[in-house]
């Protein structure tokens, strides 16, 4: 690298991609679009330094299911690459060709949220029980235990309250 | 040569966690390794968007027993930001000498437990008798040797007394002497010096390429620490220095665990002389704004990541939790391929594993049969 | 060399084990242990439950007249505290506006019954 | 080898039960905190061998096993497994809170409700966690049980009554085979 990266360059850089808002002192976040993130999450990694990834976070949007992608460098900047996909079809490329450790954070969202790395080779199930259905998912906002749904002979108790 | 599996708990002799280790071996190298950790799932995110600010506190602090303080800091310190809260500096300084007590005591049972794994147990005797000075002045102050309570949004619990500050200052000086002891003895000591060296070795651009975080990304050389490079606490005002070793292997982590240790106790004791005076917490609104927020911190096994998102409600609308051991796996799968069989137990303890952090949610792993 | 000087400083040494039943071990003012409840200052305000993340805590019917802040209340109810399922956070502690229910620094027994109750 | 069921040995039996207890301890998705606490309890500063007390890893050795923590959906068939490999007679305790009742776990998704709903308890210990005092006074606790039950000759004479609280229709004790 031959000049410093500051905040300034990675916005001229990244706008390419999408909406590019400063939420921090040394976090910018980008809204782009599934298609594009292979393309940003290169970009970011060749040219400005974003060496590891932080983690992938999941948020239920309601209508869409929003992915997160928290990389950062030896510059200290955090940069949250961000993609909203919709919930009845929620497929996306994997970034774990890019990044080795998003393996195992694809994993568990397509555990916990049904979403489908298109890419990645080992996409079963893990996190849950073995006899947990295929297609309930926990984390998502619209899932309840109902009080009679049975798990491998074991009940799920809905708790009262809160 | 055919390819052997073998199979390694979640119950097992060798074992005090839960966890399934399927070890595909040649001969008495190991191929490759799959691991099912997901035995502590609890379901804990899910419980933490259903319980108000207050409620949800307790909950995350028993994510992992070892590590309890980090978070519920961690937390209450995003959660602050996102409303804007300025925590007053007692209050900062109680919870770094907390984190730091909590480091104190999660890297001597470390050292302890890495003994053990290799028979060593007189070690394993003295750092546990050690260990306990820490949960005692852990227990004065916060009235637990584990689940602290210490913290609430706005602030801290509960105050440090005079009498408590002198009582922990009074078990400063045995500690540092043992520290010392320990600094020694991993540099010298053969018993551990054959079975650590060259054990699990693994490259400074490994490190950053599997995205190992922590001790164990010290001892290859990355110098990252989330204490120094984002501030938080009172990391900003107390000195300190960073440690980062150059071989890579279980010996080095051993050195960055042990150096990390005398830091810590020089940092609670700069914390107890220069307690500021003042209150320990201002009032916290109940409700949050909108608002997102990454917050970071320096666990005892490396960066802890909470991705919090609040929706103008007095609850979260999303809690996701990164635990640093989760973060590790992915290099001890790595570190793991090409040595003996008889090195897990030493391999998979260097990275300080703690499986109910990383089973609230889970991973295999898979590790390219030509890695490195 | 260095094996005979630990040894000497251990032989001098005064042993560390407690012998637990004979000396106790000493437990700090601070210590959050066994819940207690002072039926008298309690004003059946129910905070107690509301904020307990275990939800150990159930208001059971418990009228009587207490003073508060000079006034005479009439309160129906009471607390009652599954004493086994108590995780100790003190959160009841914080919450309570009269200090009714707090954590004694003393140890809880160990039962055969998982439903033993304080109230 | 069976040992013979005359006076004299079986009260022999009872009585080097009682003298060393073999524990096992099982973590069936705690927090860590127990699992610590109970480590803390065999080093230097508590000693819990000085009592004979030792921690094997296998529980076909164990007269006791020590439950640290609720029971989550995929530890509860490995829980029920491990408990029928221990031999009679089997004793049960409950670590802390979440083995009373979950904690500020109890209701979540993946877990049960308890861990009586897998296997029989016989001696809950309050705390979040224990203190390593506490530990050893449930240890003492159950061996009186063992005593009291040697006298009874069986463990029917206190059977337990369906736990309050919780309903224990539909997650009895099948687990998944």
């Amino acid at each position: 690298m031959t000049r410093p990266v500051t905040v300034e360059t990675i916005t001229e850089r990244m706008k390419e991609f999408g909406v590019v808002e400063q939420v921090r002192k040394n976090r910018i976040r980008v809204k782009t679009v599934p298609d594009r993130i292979h393309d940003a999450i290169t970009t970011s990694q060749a040219m400005l330094g974003f060496d590891r990834l932080i983690t992938i976070s999941t948020v239920d949007n309601g209508e869409t299911l929003e992915l997160l992608y928290h990389l950062i460098g030896s510059h200290r900047i955090i940069i949250s690459l961000s993609i909203e996909l919709p919930r009845d079809k929620p497929v996306t490329p994997t970034v774990s060709d890019l990044l080795l450790p998003a393996g195992i954070y694809e994993r568990q969202i397509h555990d916990l949220f049904g979403i489908t790395f298109e890419g990645n080779p080992n996409m079963k199930k893990i996190i849950l029980n073995e006899d947990w259905p295929g297609d309930e998912f926990p984390l998502r906002k619209d899932w309840t235990p109902g009080p009679d749904v049975f798990y491998g002979g074991i009940r799920v108790e809905k708790r009262e309250g809160s | 040569m055919p390819e052997v599996v073998v199979s390694i708990g979640p119950q097992h002799p060798a074992l005090k966690e839960p966890v399934n280790f399927k070890v595909i071996a040649d001969g008495e190298k190991i191929v490759r390794l799959e691991l099912d950790l997901s035995y502590n799932h609890r379901g804990i995110e899910k419980a933490a968007e259903q319980r108000n600010f207050i409620r949800v506190l307790p909950l995350l602090e028993r994510v992992c027993g070892i590590c309890s303080h980090s978070h519920a800091t961690v937390f209450s310190k995003g959660i602050e930001e996102i409303m804007g809260l300025s925590i007053p500096p007692r209050a900062q300084y109680i919870r770094t000498i907390i984190a730091e007590l909590e480091r104190m005591h999660s890297h001597l049972l470390w050292l302890g437990v890495a003994a053990h794994v290799i028979g060593f147990n007189t070690l394993f005797m003295w750092t546990w008798r050690d260990r306990e000075a820490v949960q005692d002045t852990l227990e004065e102050m916060s009235g637990n040797r584990v689940h602290y309570g210490m913290n609430e949004i706005g602030g801290v619990r509960r105050d440090l007394t005079p009498a408590q500050v002198e009582a922990a200052l009074a078990r400063l000086p045995v500690l540092e002497e043992r520290i010392k002891k320990y600094v020694e003895m991993v540099n010298s000591e053969e018993t551990m010096l054959i079975r650590f060296r060259d054990v699990g070795k693994m490259s400074r651009e490994e490190a950053l390429k599997y995205g190992a975080v922590g001790p164990t990304a010290r001892a290859s050389g990355v110098d990252y620490d989330v204490r120094r490079d984002d501030p938080y606490l009172a990391y900003a005002e107390v000195p300190w220095n960073v440690i980062t070793d150059t071989h890579g292997d279980v010996y080095g982590r051993t050195r960055v665990r042990v150096g990390e240790l005398w830091e810590s106790t020089q940092i609670v004791r700069y914390c107890l002389e220069n307690l500021p005076a003042g209150p320990i917490r201002v009032d916290a609104p109940k409700t949050a704004p909108k608002g997102e927020i990454l917050s970071r911190y320096e666990a005892p096994r490396g960066e802890l990541a909470h991705f919090i998102r609040t929706n103008g409600t007095d609850k979260v609308e999303r809690v996701d939790i990164r635990t640093p051991t989760l973060a590790n796996w992915t290099s001890v799968a790595v570190c793991l391929v090409n040595q003996n069989i008889a090195d897990i137990p030493v391999i998979v303890a260097a990275i300080d594993p703690c499986l109910s952090c990383t089973s609230r949610l889970t991973v295999v792993n898979r590790v390219d049969k030509v890695g490195r | 060399m260095s094996v005979l000087r630990e040894m000497l400083e251990n032989f001098l040494s005064r042993p560390i084990t407690i012998l637990y039943p004979k000396e106790k071990i000493p437990i700090p003012d601070a210590f959050r242990g066994r819940v207690a409840i002072t039926d008298d200052k309690c004003i059946g305000c129910s905070k107690c439950s509301l904020v307990c993340p275990a939800q150990v805590i159930t208001m059971i019917d418990g009228p009587r007249e207490v003073e508060f802040k000079g006034k005479t209340l009439a309160r129906k109810k009471r607390p009652q505290v599954k004493l086994y399922k108590c995780i100790r956070c003190a959160l009841c502690e914080r919450h309570c506006p009269t200090g009714a229910i707090y954590l004694k620094n003393e140890l809880s027994s160990s039962g055969t019954d998982g439903e033993v109750v304080i109230t | 080898m069976a040992v013979p069921d005359t006076g004299m040995s079986r009260r022999l039996v009872n009585w080097a039960r009682a003298k060393s207890p073999w524990i096992t301890v099982y973590n069936s998705g705690a927090c860590n905190a127990c699992d610590i606490e109970i480590i803390a309890c065999l080093m230097p500063r508590f000693d819990v061998e000085r009592f004979g007390i030792l921690v094997k890893g296998s529980p076909r050795h164990a007269d006791i096993l020590i439950v640290t923590g609720h029971v989550t959906l995929k530890q509860a068939s490995r829980l029920r497994r491990v408990w029928e490999q221990m031999p009679e007679p089997k004793y049960v305790i409950a670590m802390g809170a979440c083995g009373a009742a979950g904690g500020v776990f109890h209701g979540l998704y993946h877990m049960m409700a308890c861990v009586d709903c897998v296997v029989p308890v016989d001696v809950y210990v309050a705390g979040c966690p224990p203190r390593p005092d506490e530990i050893i006074n449930a240890v003492v606790t159950c061996l009186n049980l063992m005593a009291e039950d040697a006298a009874h000759g069986g463990k029917e004479w206190r059977r337990k009554k369906p736990a309050t609280g919780a309903d224990t229709e539909g997650k009895s004790c099948t687990v998944i085979p």
